[in-house]
């Protein structure tokens, strides 16, 4: 059958009669994103910016975004940004959380950022418990630098620096940085989530909402990771690599709540 | 079964074809012209939308909006919590 | 002699590679050549061009803002680059994805439907290779035996299977505009 | 004995460079302080986890330099007066946040008490840095503010002026002092300065975004080459008025001088001792002592070019602020050099051994001494 | 296409910067690399990881430069040849490494594929690092030996070159190039060079001490200043050499030059080419082209003072070499200043008219661009 | 009584005809050591030294020492020794055990620098399961630049840097990096010791003596903790540092095997 | 009860009593003169060591040296390990 | 009036509070002075030193190669820092610690025998004031009464009830050099 009938310009007349029950959320700009198709920057950006709308924060809230394909994340997030060094993101957050102790104050970085050059800052932010929450974007690959090894690289998995696929000699093991994390006093909620099916990102979008409430009753660090995809350096389809992530990653990098407050 | 419908922002879809993936009513496919970015966009070949979101909810590109019929009466929301040390429930439909 | 051209287009359409299938020509004719890369951050939908230079003599800069010759294979790159090809230049573009054909009457302008050709052809991978054969046909710049030689080193082993459907693709192209120029029409449109 | 141990809190205090400066720092409003310790400043990192939060600063010791200069990049973007200070090795490890920061225009104090390198070196006074700290030792084009203090006075002084600078211009400011200064104790007087009067609004700060205002950013990203030389072009116009204005120097004896020294911080008290030894000779000489090491005082110099038989630069290092004396005198009169290096404090003595061999005019080899 | 792909090993490749300087390391004998991804220069770290580890040589991604820079410093204290590359912001970071390097006499090969700056900047061509590369970025008084190629065939001859040094005076050497260079494809020729007959041997190196003879050690601390001043002088006097026997650069058509373009790295190319242009428009100018940025060709430069009317230097940056050039110069003849930044390459069209701007002897004015 | 009979010279003609029992290490130089009467670091330079003598590795033996009290180690280590960059001891280790895998690479460095400027490089070689002897002296104060707060320094400690004792809101918890060292696979024996006591010293000798065996057999990272004193640091006479480390370091930092290879 | 001595490298003694607290027969005090480094250093006063090798263990300066009559025979070996994979057993006296 | 001044000893034996309370009585007296100490990583059984000047004008050097005094605590210092006496300067040495004394006859050398009097008065620590009271009788730098004040500012609270002490140290240190001038002779031997 023909696309036309139910092409938006006909159906218009009918949506006024209805309910929108799903619109992009406001405080995601109209900027087109410069992600690679089915990339799941894309939807982690929107979930955190559904959240910060639902909550009504946008106001008060500064995000910290630093080197890595969501490096332009301040392109999209209508929120006041700071883009940050290679792996600093979270000492640039420290910063702003010290001299606003009453926002809201979030840090997005990928697995690079996070697990490699930015360990120290990352893994000392939260032993201060500093008050902010902490978006741990995991495809297992540099992204934006073309498909190098990341920490999190599953050993086998083949990228532009581990031809042959990771192996223990050259480049050790797959790093669980989130359990570690997990192990800090100053670490108050540890979730591990992912984007790729709706459940999924349902599950997501309660991790962060949670976050910002302890965050607002400043009970310290709230970490989320999210295991994500990379099809341009996976060099697979979205529907490939997201099949592949299921399969590979998450036996290593199971989704669940890995540190939850006593009730 | 609710009555849905879902709008594409065609300009700025990419054909990654996750939508498509989610649909549990295979309301969605790929268009064979493609928009000005050079990508094959996503559109509605169905008329059997449930409205459940999901298909907007696993979109990378904010591409997709989801109307359903009023009779159903109060939106849904996707999570609202309210209370978050207790436990939290998310009603979707 | 030396000639230098600008090839512009999709990231996808396989710019750069032709480019360097020309370089690697030059090469083997043990001509000087170089071949200098737009690069960018890893992202799709973007635009990529290279400038190949290929001459006698040692190449100077290569890097240059006029042109011998000017390929696009999209309409951005057309518009953009339309005004770098020098007088009396040659202007090649792509002519089933560009709507809006160039304006400048100073200078040479081919156009060459290579995508419509490769659809035909069952490989639309092959589209630039249909290009290359065609600027083959305009110019002299290397043979496309050298072409061919080159594409050997250019394609990884494992697609050295595909090496006779190119050598057809650049074959293709060399006819196609040599016959539009016989009859100035389109060959497609004649058969 | 920490400047804390002095019971009184009067405006007059015998206190250490670093604790003088620290105390500035409460004074001049400064809101957030993020270092780690290290010899020969550990006591400004001290002094304001003690009197500084008492006092109501927000004092971190940062896991590392690379830390400390990366939250002050967070801080100062979100509006905070805010300040790092550290030695040698470890603004090493700030080139690139200093380099981010400049390109980002925020403004802020960064205190580096020089000691001896290169490596780890010695902890005791130096002025290798200089290079590092007036051509910029982080990549790509940028300046600092660079002041140079040459008593526990302008110790703290120069806090208020690189704050001041610092909001002026959105730009960060360098302190470059040296372990002595930083160690010894003089007397130090605090004038009467309340903060308000002189910190600027800042619209560009990330504070949370007013419905009613585009958002903030703070950035250093500009991948569009075009918009990169734009932001490049900027940063170049304003430091061009930045050298219009802000250059500051000191001059001594000079009405009649037919020699000049040219020194800073530490070593220009001792070129000041010298000049004193000289003149009992009946040596005519001058001292010309830069305040700003960047804007460097280039006309200063020029100046003198017609008036000066010669110029002698003295330096705790191999010869890095010659460099910007020669360039402003371009070849008009010799210019030596005379240093010591490693953490070796020249004497006034030596001082006065080398003007002679100046006026000797064996430029040639004393400037090849190193 | 990457250079491995080039399924005949024949010495004639045609190949990017990048590989071209990654298969010269390995034919150099270079032993150990340890690098961090970044653009313009993860081909290197690619190359090698694939190429370099086939053919026998320790390639390590490391966690971040900071760590890369001090492998490195193990590797080499430990004997082996060793490298690390990396593009502006990284390089940053390995300041302090590199003042490390310097001071305990480490040689090393250290690559700087530079982009435009400064903080996260652009990851196109740029020469915005001249200042921190050959004044030194980290702290203290030391110096890399600087070498800058201007094409792919360079990028590897100076791989040799710069291994060679480095052993040759126990000192850093560093490779700076520029983003396009390491992106651009040309023919190399990889001439025969068999290591054993370059790589001195080691006695000073970590690698286990037999009984008869004392242990060794690799250090920059001497916390004794005297001792320190006296490393100091040692690196003085190994720099003073340096500078008398390495200086070297290439001359285009300067024999009957009135007018001297001074560029290097890619930049001298395109001058190469305005001098084409200019010559066709009668203009006598030369291209001077540093190929050694420290040692400088200071003397080269003094030399054609008397020669021509003017001199302008033409940088992928706000101005930098061009303070080295006036040094040498000495305000003899006015030297002029043409630059672009942020990535921004300039053409051979706007280098001629920067040069008419100089013969009109607007100096001064062309001067303040920047 | 008085001491005169048993003075070494009226003692000389006995010692002939008796059995040495214990002497100092020849691998320990005769240096007269610059550390603070009663410090730490000097009885773990002799243990570690006394190994390397009994196993009689002197001649394959590479040392590491970063900035810190310990950073003149090399002047009583006679094996060859580098001296490293704060925080960097276990790349510079990498480095060198790199380029010779069959040699003996140990680093020795403070809490400071191997839990704070340093914690990515520490973190990162024991994940990529270097075989090197990392020897962990803590002493929860930077003790060579005066007695300021390091991030294994107890909560209410006082420091130069925590005058009023350390608190979380100003510096986050004590870290035990020991215990998240231990959960990478990377590291293959994980000990933790001190030398306040003659038994802790025997047992930190085993200890390093199974840690060179293990490195010998390539097993992977051994990481040795040793819980020690900085009396200067801490204002306390030794005997009273000992003390002090006993009660209240103990609880945080218990002495014990932590990751043993299973049998 | 061995029979044992203990010598004293005195001039590298730091008086830190460390090997005081350890010796389990109370042989050891500092002497109330001061060695040129200004420093009260450990001397042996009663002849009751049992060359126990305690105070050695825990001399931080490797001042002591601990020698036993010989007819206890084989020299005591602190920590020898020959075989890691199986439990160590270390014999002092 | 200027007066240049280096304190040399070990560390313990509070060379650098003496020079500083020196220097905080100089201030009260509303003269220009300067301190400056040697520094050096946490170590013990180091010597350490601080150069004082008092002075009516302002100071400019605040590092000098030779002193109006040198007061020398430990032999190593006196080795050392002997030389570094103006010709006609004052050399005041610790002499219960100091065996081989100063050789040099063309300055004013001035024993005190601190440490002793110290012991006697049952407080090794008020060494340094001792010595520092003798310097005060042999010049007029800052009056004593100037030197009680400044204690009040550079001792902690906490140690306040030393106070009298330290005062009775200083006169003790100052009787001490009178009548070794007075006789000649070093009091402590001769009661
Ligand atoms: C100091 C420094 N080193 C390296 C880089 C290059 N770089 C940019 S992003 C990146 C890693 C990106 O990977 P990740 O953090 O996982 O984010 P992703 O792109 O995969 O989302 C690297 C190495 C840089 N910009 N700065
Ligand atoms: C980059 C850098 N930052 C800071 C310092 C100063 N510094 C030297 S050692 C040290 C810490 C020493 O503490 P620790 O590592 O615990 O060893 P300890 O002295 O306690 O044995 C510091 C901060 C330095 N030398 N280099
Ligand atoms: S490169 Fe990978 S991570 Fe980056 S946008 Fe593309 S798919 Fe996403
Ligand atoms: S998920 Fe979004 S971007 Fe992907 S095809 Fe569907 S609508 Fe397009
Ligand atoms: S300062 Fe502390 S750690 Fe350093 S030597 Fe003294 S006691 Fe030992
Ligand atoms: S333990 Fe060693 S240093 Fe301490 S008192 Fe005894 S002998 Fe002297």
């Amino acid at each position: 059958m023909s696309t036309e009938i139910l092409e938006p310009e006909a159906a218009e007349p009918d949506l006024a009669q209805m309910d929108c029950v799903y619109a992009k959320p406001d405080t995601l700009t109209d900027t087109p994103s410069h992600y690679c198709p089915g990339c799941g920057h894309g939807v982690a950006h929107r979930v955190l910016m559904e959240v910060i709308d639902e909550l009504g924060i946008q106001e008060q809230t500064i995000g910290v975004a630093p080197v890595g394909c969501s490096v332009f994340a301040y392109q999209y997030m209508n929120v006041d940004m700071q883009q940050a060094a290679h792996g600093r993101a979270s000492a640039v957050a420290t910063g702003i959380r010290r001299v606003h102790p009453d926002k809201y104050v979030f840090s997005y970085q990928g697995d690079g950022d996070l697990a490699a050059i930015g360990t120290a800052e990352t893994i000392h932010t939260v032993n201060r418990g500093e008050n902010i929450l902490v978006l741990f974007i995991n495809n297992a690959i540099y992204g934006m630098t073309g498909g190098q090894m990341a920490p999190t690289t599953l050993l086998g998995m083949k990228t532009t620096t581990s031809p042959l696929g990771r192996t223990v000699e050259t480049a050790g093991f797959p790093m669980k940085i989130t359990e570690m994390i997990a192990m800090l006093p100053g670490a108050y909620y540890v979730s591990r989530n992912s984007v790729h099916t709706p459940n999924a990102v349902r599950h997501l979008k309660k991790a962060i909402t949670k976050a910002f409430q302890y965050q607002k009753e400043k009970k310290g660090t709230c970490f989320i990771e999210v295991v994500s995809n990379c099809p341009s350096g996976w060099k697979m389809t979205p529907l490939q690599a997201n099949e592949w992530m299921e399969e590979n990653m998450f036996p290593m990098y199971p989704p669940g709540e890995i540190k939850v407050p006593k009730p | 079964m609710a009555k849905g419908i879902v709008t594409f922002n065609i300009e700025t879809c990419k054909g990654c074809e996750l939508c498509i993936e989610a649909c549990p009513q295979e309301s969605i496919e790929l268009s064979p012209s493609l928009n000005k970015h050079g990508y094959h966009y996503a559109v509605l070949i169905k008329d059997n939308c449930t409205g459940c979101v999901n298909c907007a909810l696993v979109c990378p590109d904010a591409v997709i909006t989801v109307y359903r019929e009023k009779k159903k009466g109060k939106p849904v929301s996707v999570a609202t919590i309210t209370n978050v040390t207790s436990d939290i429930t998310v009603s979707v439909s | 002699m030396t000639h230098e051209l600008l090839i512009a287009g999709f990231g996808g359409q396989g710019v750069l590679s032709m480019g360097m299938t020309l370089a690697y020509a030059g090469m083997i004719e043990q001509k000087e050549i170089s071949w200098m890369p737009s690069y960018g951050p890893e992202m799709r939908g973007g635009t990529a061009n290279c400038i190949v230079i290929v001459s006698d003599k040692k190449i100077s800069s290569p890097i240059l803002t006029t042109f011998d010759t000017v390929i696009a294979l999209n309409q951005p790159s057309l518009d953009k680059f339309e005004k770098a090809v020098k007088p009396g230049g040659l202007l090649m573009y792509e002519s089933t994805t560009i709507i809006n054909p160039p304006t400048r009457t100073d200078i040479d302008v081919q156009p060459i439907a290579a995508g419509e050709e490769a659809s035909k052809m069952k490989n639309t991978k092959i589209m630039n290779m249909i290009v290359l054969g065609a600027f083959l046909g305009r110019t002299d710049v290397v043979a496309i035996g050298a072409v061919i030689e080159a594409l050997k080193k250019v394609l990884p082993e494992r697609y050295h299977h595909l090496l006779p459907l190119n050598e057809q693709a650049l074959q293709r192209g060399k006819e196609l505009v040599a016959c539009m120029r016989k009859y100035n029409c389109e060959l497609s449109n004649a058969d | 004995m920490r400047g804390t141990d002095v019971s009184d809190n009067s405006n007059i205090r015998l206190m250490k460079g670093n604790e003088a400066l620290a105390e500035a720092a409460i004074r001049a409003g400064c809101q957030a302080y993020f270092g780690y310790p290290i010899t020969p400043q550990s006591e400004i990192l001290e002094y304001l986890t003690d009197e500084g939060r008492r006092r109501g600063m927000i004092v971190l010791q940062a896991e590392s330099e690379v830390a400390s200069i990366n939250m002050v990049y967070g801080a100062a973007g979100a509006g905070a007066r805010t300040m790092t200070s550290s030695s040698s090795p470890g603004v090493s490890l700030m080139q690139e946040g200093l380099s981010y920061i400049a390109c980002a225009e925020l403004p802020c104090l960064v205190v580096n008490v020089n000691r001896g390198g290169p490596g780890l070196g010695t902890i005791q006074p130096s002025q290798g840095d200089y290079f590092q700290s007036v051509k910029g030792g982080g990549h790509g084009d940028y300046h600092l503010i660079v002041l140079a203090p040459a008593s526990v006075q302008e110790m703290a002084d120069f806090v208020f002026d690189a704050f001041n600078l610092a909001d002026k211009y959105r730009n960060p400011v360098m302190i470059l002092a040296d372990g002595a200064l930083g160690q010894m104790m003089e007397k130090v007087e605090f004038r009467p300065y309340n903060p308000a009067d002189h910190i600027p609004p800042k619209p560009w700060a990330t504070v949370g975004k007013p419905k009613d205002r585009e958002r903030t950013i703070i950035t250093s990203l500009h991948i569009q080459p075009e918009k990169m030389e734009e932001i490049n072009l900027h940063l170049q116009e304003k430091y061009r008025r930045i050298r219009e204005r802000e250059v500051r120097y000191e001059l001594v004896q000079t009405e009649d001088a037919e020699y000049l020294l040219v020194a800073y911080g530490l070593v220009a008290r001792i070129a000041h001792r010298a000049l004193e030894l000289a003149r009992a000779q009946g040596i005519r000489v001058g001292l010309l002592r830069p305040q700003t090491l960047y804007p460097f005082p280039t006309e200063a110099r020029r100046g003198f070019t017609t008036q000066v038989r010669g110029m002698l630069t003295v330096e705790m290092n191999a010869g890095q602020m010659v460099e910007d004396v020669r360039l402003a005198v371009e070849g008009k009169v010799p210019v030596d050099f005379y240093g010591r290096m490693g953490g070796i404090i020249p004497s006034p003595e030596e001082i006065v051994k080398a003007l002679e061999k100046l006026m000797k005019n064996s430029v040639a080899e004393t400037a090849e001494v190193y």
